[in-house]
């Protein structure tokens, strides 16, 4: 039993770790202190930056223009880039379709969209989710129907992260609704967004932020050639695409460098206050949730090291979710109750460019606090809600 | 021993009630919230003609000798039509330092006008620094040959964007912490020297901060004798909170119903989500923490306007349940509401954030549980 | 809305609060402060002084030989109980079976019976629960066979409380095993304990006690007129005796004593040590546990209010037993964590008679306090667990 | 990094696990825990020859210079099988005295013969009024001519009833709470003056209460230097508090596979309990519990092996994990089990009450709450 890296894992972290310090643009640097939101141009560059770097597909395999790199590099990453603050890649391209169609995908899908990804010359989002289906994704009723040599798309998708952005989607639909099981007939189909009948609509969230859209599909017409795979084997495709999505999913690093950043605020006198380290009750309720958070991330590494030793993750990842995010929101809790009266005004327009600085509310970014609380209760929501994790393990786990 | 309302408060609550229900649906609510001054000129015009300002104020004042109670039933119901209006900032907060310090010409020129819903007032106490602490005032009042000389930073003024009369507690002698030489005053917020940087708050109120720099008063200023004010912010305060935690209970119960209610249409795997036997028992969870948290406020309301020694230990009681059960419930709402529950579009985000707001003003949860660690047993029922 | 009690509620206050205090002999009232277990002489003696006082069948009709109390008597009467750390009384008889005689039974049945519940000179136990049948009473196997002028019993009640002192036993049993639903074809029988037959097996539960018990049933002939009411109607007068040992479920008399007396303690420098109340975390826990008590309190008069204007107690009532048994736990913990190592010494015979006080391990009671916690675990499960209380409520109250 | 066991101690827990599954089932347990001395000679005796008495001693001594996982391996196993046999206060706690103070010759009279399952070791520390503070001593030795003179009173010494090896701590100098000036002394339990008090505990084990009344020592009773014995203290209920700790992980493991199977076979309403989502959901929880605090448990033992600045920072973590989540853990197990899980009979029962035991021991999850509230950021990983 040994909880140490070996010396080359502790030479690539220096390596990851020396990038994220040194190779991060001030200008982003900057902004990511503010709080400012990350638009898409500095986003897409960031991925860019990452891409030259290698850094960009983490999961893939070599052939397709991955790094080959092993577990436990691939957590290491994950972690100094949440440890440095530096922004997380968007998933939908990289992480989630890219993985299909290199998978499932025909050669000429892999040469049309493989390297669009890679460079992140293209934005990708999901078509996954419907107003109604909620956890119960095989619900779905976006229909795909075939008309000569394209399909007629026609349905709503809905919670689609950043579609607003998007060049393409990759969707869930029907091609065949004379099915015995709810999970047949459904097809993996890749859309271009700017094809005449889609139409993006916001979804604002409790917070007041612009994150998620309903995507409306009026009859679509999308060539045939991007249907992946075979036709009605969608679910399939998808499951191993939620699978990506799983992964990484206790957030530890990331919750360990905010109840860091929460700890050293305690002990500063800010405003002339009381540090709030006098405040035991405050202490307490820190040093509790910090148990707990030491706890997930050796669960989180004991899985890494089962998954290193050639295990599959199984359902116990379930686990890392619910916990994870449990965490995550019980931080989220603390840090604006840290901030007090402060966590209240709603100024959003202290977290875009060209803000003022001197006219800003609260210290840092202490009015983000009640936002990202608010915000942060989709953790538990969202990927599969917590409840239907606790179902999962409970069948597969506890064969319940 | 009876748990009713009495004729004129169930008049009271039946006009509320009828109000909001054929005038202040959840979309004026959120136009009003949106609109500069934050609320509805209209609307606070009513409340005046209907008599709802005067509930708390005396027969002196103009009132019609509401207690406590009429208070408790005015603030749930508020609570469950989720409104916008600035009846804490004026009624309660304002009002409350007012009726208990100022005299009768004072009264006549700031509170009845207030009362009347021809003024906005605001109270300013909270400070940068003071965090929870009433008695945390660094602001201070000199006093010249003219009057008073005012100088110090204010945080979280509700109303303060449209109040034109603002009562500040500053320090008029001793040390930063102690509750001796606490002074209110009464001013004009156009006064010279007075900056007020305005905002929206994550409940759709409005609030702001505001720095005094040698802002000259007049003597009449002063509410009260000098240097002997914290008795009244500190009942005020008390006041706040009970009325807050009455627009909580009412919150709490909206968003409980509003869950079950929910549980039963929303459909999951080809059955109501209300049939899932784990959310079933939250749901019953969510309910045993409404009826308790609605018990605590019954019982620290009727403490309270008796005077009895335990009023302090109500106070922090209901409050520590309301930042502990309320957040609770806001968060099973809005959880077992799935994405909905998340979105700007649906009224329970704007409930569970207005409790969330509750929750964190006037002394969080962990600031009250410490109040009740000092104090001794309750001695009264 | 007035909390008060009205002069003439206060006035039997006082008389029942001096009875307590002035009446309870001083060797029982000895053997309570040490925690000493009561027996069954002890018991019945003191049964027999609230019988002469007119204070041991509140809930009777005057007919029968009640008070004629009001609701908020009997609410009174049962705080000052518990206030005064009195002995509860034994239910069976006077609160359980008593109830059914006179409701349901024949005029012959309540001559012969009534009486000597009154007087405490038949003690009664409950055949209700069976093995097996936890939460789901209706799934009881027991027989009653017709033979001619009598039943013929077979079969096993369990979870029977002080059994082992019983003359008489009330039980549930099949009088007809071919019924569309469970709750049909149950009767309500009466069953002296002396008959051949019978035998009481002890239940040793968890903290060493012997207060429950096992009854098996084999071939016990039980004579035609010790049946209640109609055959196959025994569940719905089970009901009605369900309702009965459903009133007073908060306990929150007893508990407010108990924390009360907790709170006192940990102002005291017990063997010299700091007063725990100088452990700010512990007094947080205590004055969490007041709120949630005090809430309950109000709650449990709310409720009694509603029954004293003429309204039924519904299942609303559930919601105090899950509560009330939840408090009574969380004060069983910080008891024995305010007993420290003191909690741990497992010694039964300090609460006997006779032991030698100076030999006692422990301050007063302190090492009842962890076998009283674990004892009181019980109180979340019998009577209706909470989990089926929950269940209660979804359905009745929230219409799930 | 890996989280495997090594040969040896993969060994170590089959052997023990064989032993248990062979040898120790819950009815010899009972039997064992009800007799005089509390447990099993015989069993105590193989253990001796199993070579699992040595296993947290250096080579040096006998041991196999097994370390803190070594113990972890043990512990857990042990309280899987529920042992009663006073491993803990012979070889972790009297041991860990004796190993880190002892003179060579000491140790050849008093932990050798320990080791070699001879003798029988106690170590007498908490004090009546000491609670969870370690260095608040009063029991008191004073330096005469031909020894020491103890005065004092000791309680909840484990193993007392059986010990004839007693280690003791008195305080030689300074106050009452200081950490300087406590020494440790190993004494006869027969010597004149030694009253033992002793009892069964709730979880089935032994302890006792004992009061010293000029008890004279020789000289050489004194373990390492006069006044400086506090580390060595400190040290061995860390070690004392990871191997209960590492116990009640067994045991918390346990009570879950226990409650999930029992779930499966149970039937309410014509349904296995198991397949109410109610208890599901709970039943996850348990198992999420587990988890949590096997992982918390393997950090803090590497941590605590490594001598890192985290050490005292991991050891009251698990430490508060095993009060809270433990209790969760064996409350839920006993409520799901319903009334059979508060039965004497079922195994289940007496898992709980040793857990509940574990958790009020060696601090209490509050005591250790407020320790980490003092600390600073953990360092390591």
């Amino acid at each position: 039993m040994d909880i140490s890296f070996t010396d080359q894992e502790l030479a690539f972290r220096d390596e990851v770790r020396t990038f994220f310090a040194e190779e991060i643009p001030s200008a982003l640097r900057a902004k990511l202190e503010r709080g400012i939101e990350i638009g898409k141009q500095d986003q897409v560059d960031y991925q860019k930056l990452l891409f030259r770097q290698g850094y960009f597909a983490p999961n893939w395999p070599k052939e397709y223009g991955g790094p080959g790199w092993t577990t436990i590099q691939k957590y290491i990453y994950a972690s100094e880039m949440a440890a440095a603050e530096a922004p997380q890649i968007i998933p939908f391209g990289v992480n989630m379709v890219g993985p299909v169609i290199y998978s499932f995908g025909s050669e000429e899908q892999k040469k049309r969209f493989l390297p669009d990804i890679l460079e992140s010359n293209v934005w990708w989002c999901q078509g996954y989710s419907e107003p109604g289906s909620g956890s119960d994704l095989a619900s779905l009723k976006t229909r795909a129907d075939l008309e000569g040599d394209h399909y007629l798309i026609n349905g709503t998708k809905t919670w689609t992260t950043l579609g607003q952005y998007a060049d393409w989607i990759f969707v869930l639909a029907r091609t065949n609704t004379e099915v015995a099981r709810r999970q047949e007939g459904i097809s993996f189909i890749l859309i271009d967004m700017s094809t005449a009948g889609i139409s993006v609509k916001p979804i604002i969230t409790l917070d007041g932020a612009h994150e998620v859209n309903e995507v409306h599909f009026e009859n679509v017409r999308v060539p045939l050639e991007n249907l992946v795979g075979d036709e009605g084997k969608g679910w399939t495709y998808g499951k191993v695409l939620l699978q990506h999505e799983r992964t990484n999913l206790t957030g530890v690093a990331h919750s360990k460098v905010r109840l860091a950043r929460l700890r050293k605020q305690a002990g500063e006198a800010i405003r002339g206050a009381e540090p709030l380290r006098s405040d035991r009750n405050f202490m307490r309720r820190l040093g509790a949730i910090d148990v707990e958070l030491k706890a997930l991330e050796i669960t989180d590494l004991r899985t890494l090291a089962a998954v290193a030793s050639g295990k599959a993750p199984g359902p116990e990842s379930s686990i890392l979710k619910i916990k994870g995010t449990e965490v995550a929101q019980m931080i989220d809790a603390l840090e604006m109750e840290a901030a007090g009266y402060y966590a209240l005004p709603y100024v959003p327009a202290q977290y875009q460019v060209n803000f003022d600085d001197a006219a800003r509310i609260g210290y840092k970014n202490e009015t983000l606090t009640s936002l990202r609380y608010f915000n942060n209760r989709k953790a538990s929501i969202y990927g599969g809600s917590n409840e239907i994790q606790k179902n999962i393990v409970a069948k597969h786990v506890l064969g319940l | 021993m009876n748990f009713d309302l009495n004729d004129m408060q169930s008049m009271l609550a039946d006009s509320i009630e009828k109000y909001i229900s054929n005038e202040y649906d959840f979309e004026s609510r959120q136009k009003y919230a949106a609109s500069k001054q934050g609320y509805s000129t209209k609307v606070w015009q009513t409340f005046a003609e209907l008599g709802w300002t005067v509930v708390p104020f005396s027969e002196e004042d103009g009132g019609f000798d509401g207690g406590a109670i009429d208070l408790m039933v005015v603030m749930e119901r508020f609570g469950r039509g989720l409104l916008v209006e600035p009846y804490l900032a004026n009624i309660v907060l304002a009002g409350g330092i007012l009726k208990r310090l100022a005299s009768t010409q004072q009264k006549e020129r700031w509170l009845y006008p207030v009362i009347a819903g021809e003024k906005q007032a605001a109270l300013a106490h909270v400070e940068p620094q003071s965090r929870y602490d009433l008695a945390n005032i660094r602001c201070t009042a000199e006093q010249r040959d003219d009057g008073w000389l005012l100088n110090g930073a204010k945080s979280y003024v509700l109303n303060a964007r449209n109040a034109n009369v603002l009562v500040v507690a500053a320090r008029t002698s001793a040390g930063t912490s102690s509750e001796q030489g606490i002074s209110l005053f009464v001013i004009d917020p156009a006064s010279t020297g007075i900056a007020i940087t305005d905002y929206a708050t994550v409940d759709g109120h409005q609030a702001g901060d505001i720095s005094l720099l040698n802002v000259s008063a007049p003597k009449d200023a002063l509410l009260g004798e000098p240097g002997n004010g914290f008795a009244a912010l500190d009942a005020t305060i008390d006041d706040a909170i009970l009325a807050v935690c009455a627009e909580a209970v009412g919150i709490m119960q909206v968003l409980t119903d509003k869950t079950v209610e929910y549980s039963k249409s929303r459909v999951q795997f080809g059955v109501p989500i209300g049939s899932f036997q784990a959310l079933q028992h939250r749901m019953v969870d969510m309910l045993t923490g409404v009826e308790q948290a609605r018990s605590l406020l019954m019982w620290a309301t009727m403490v309270n306007a008796n005077g009895s020694e335990d009023a302090k230990r109500a106070v922090s009681s209901i409050k520590y349940m309301v930042g502990t059960t309320g957040r609770k419930i806001g968060e099973e709402a809005v959880q077992i509401h799935g994405g909905m529950g998340v979105t700007w579009e649906l009224d329970v985000a704007h409930y569970f954030k207005r409790l969330i707001t509750i929750g964190q003003i006037f002394g969080n949860s962990d600031w009250h549980l410490d109040k009740l660690a000092d104090c001794g047993p309750a001695r009264s029922r």
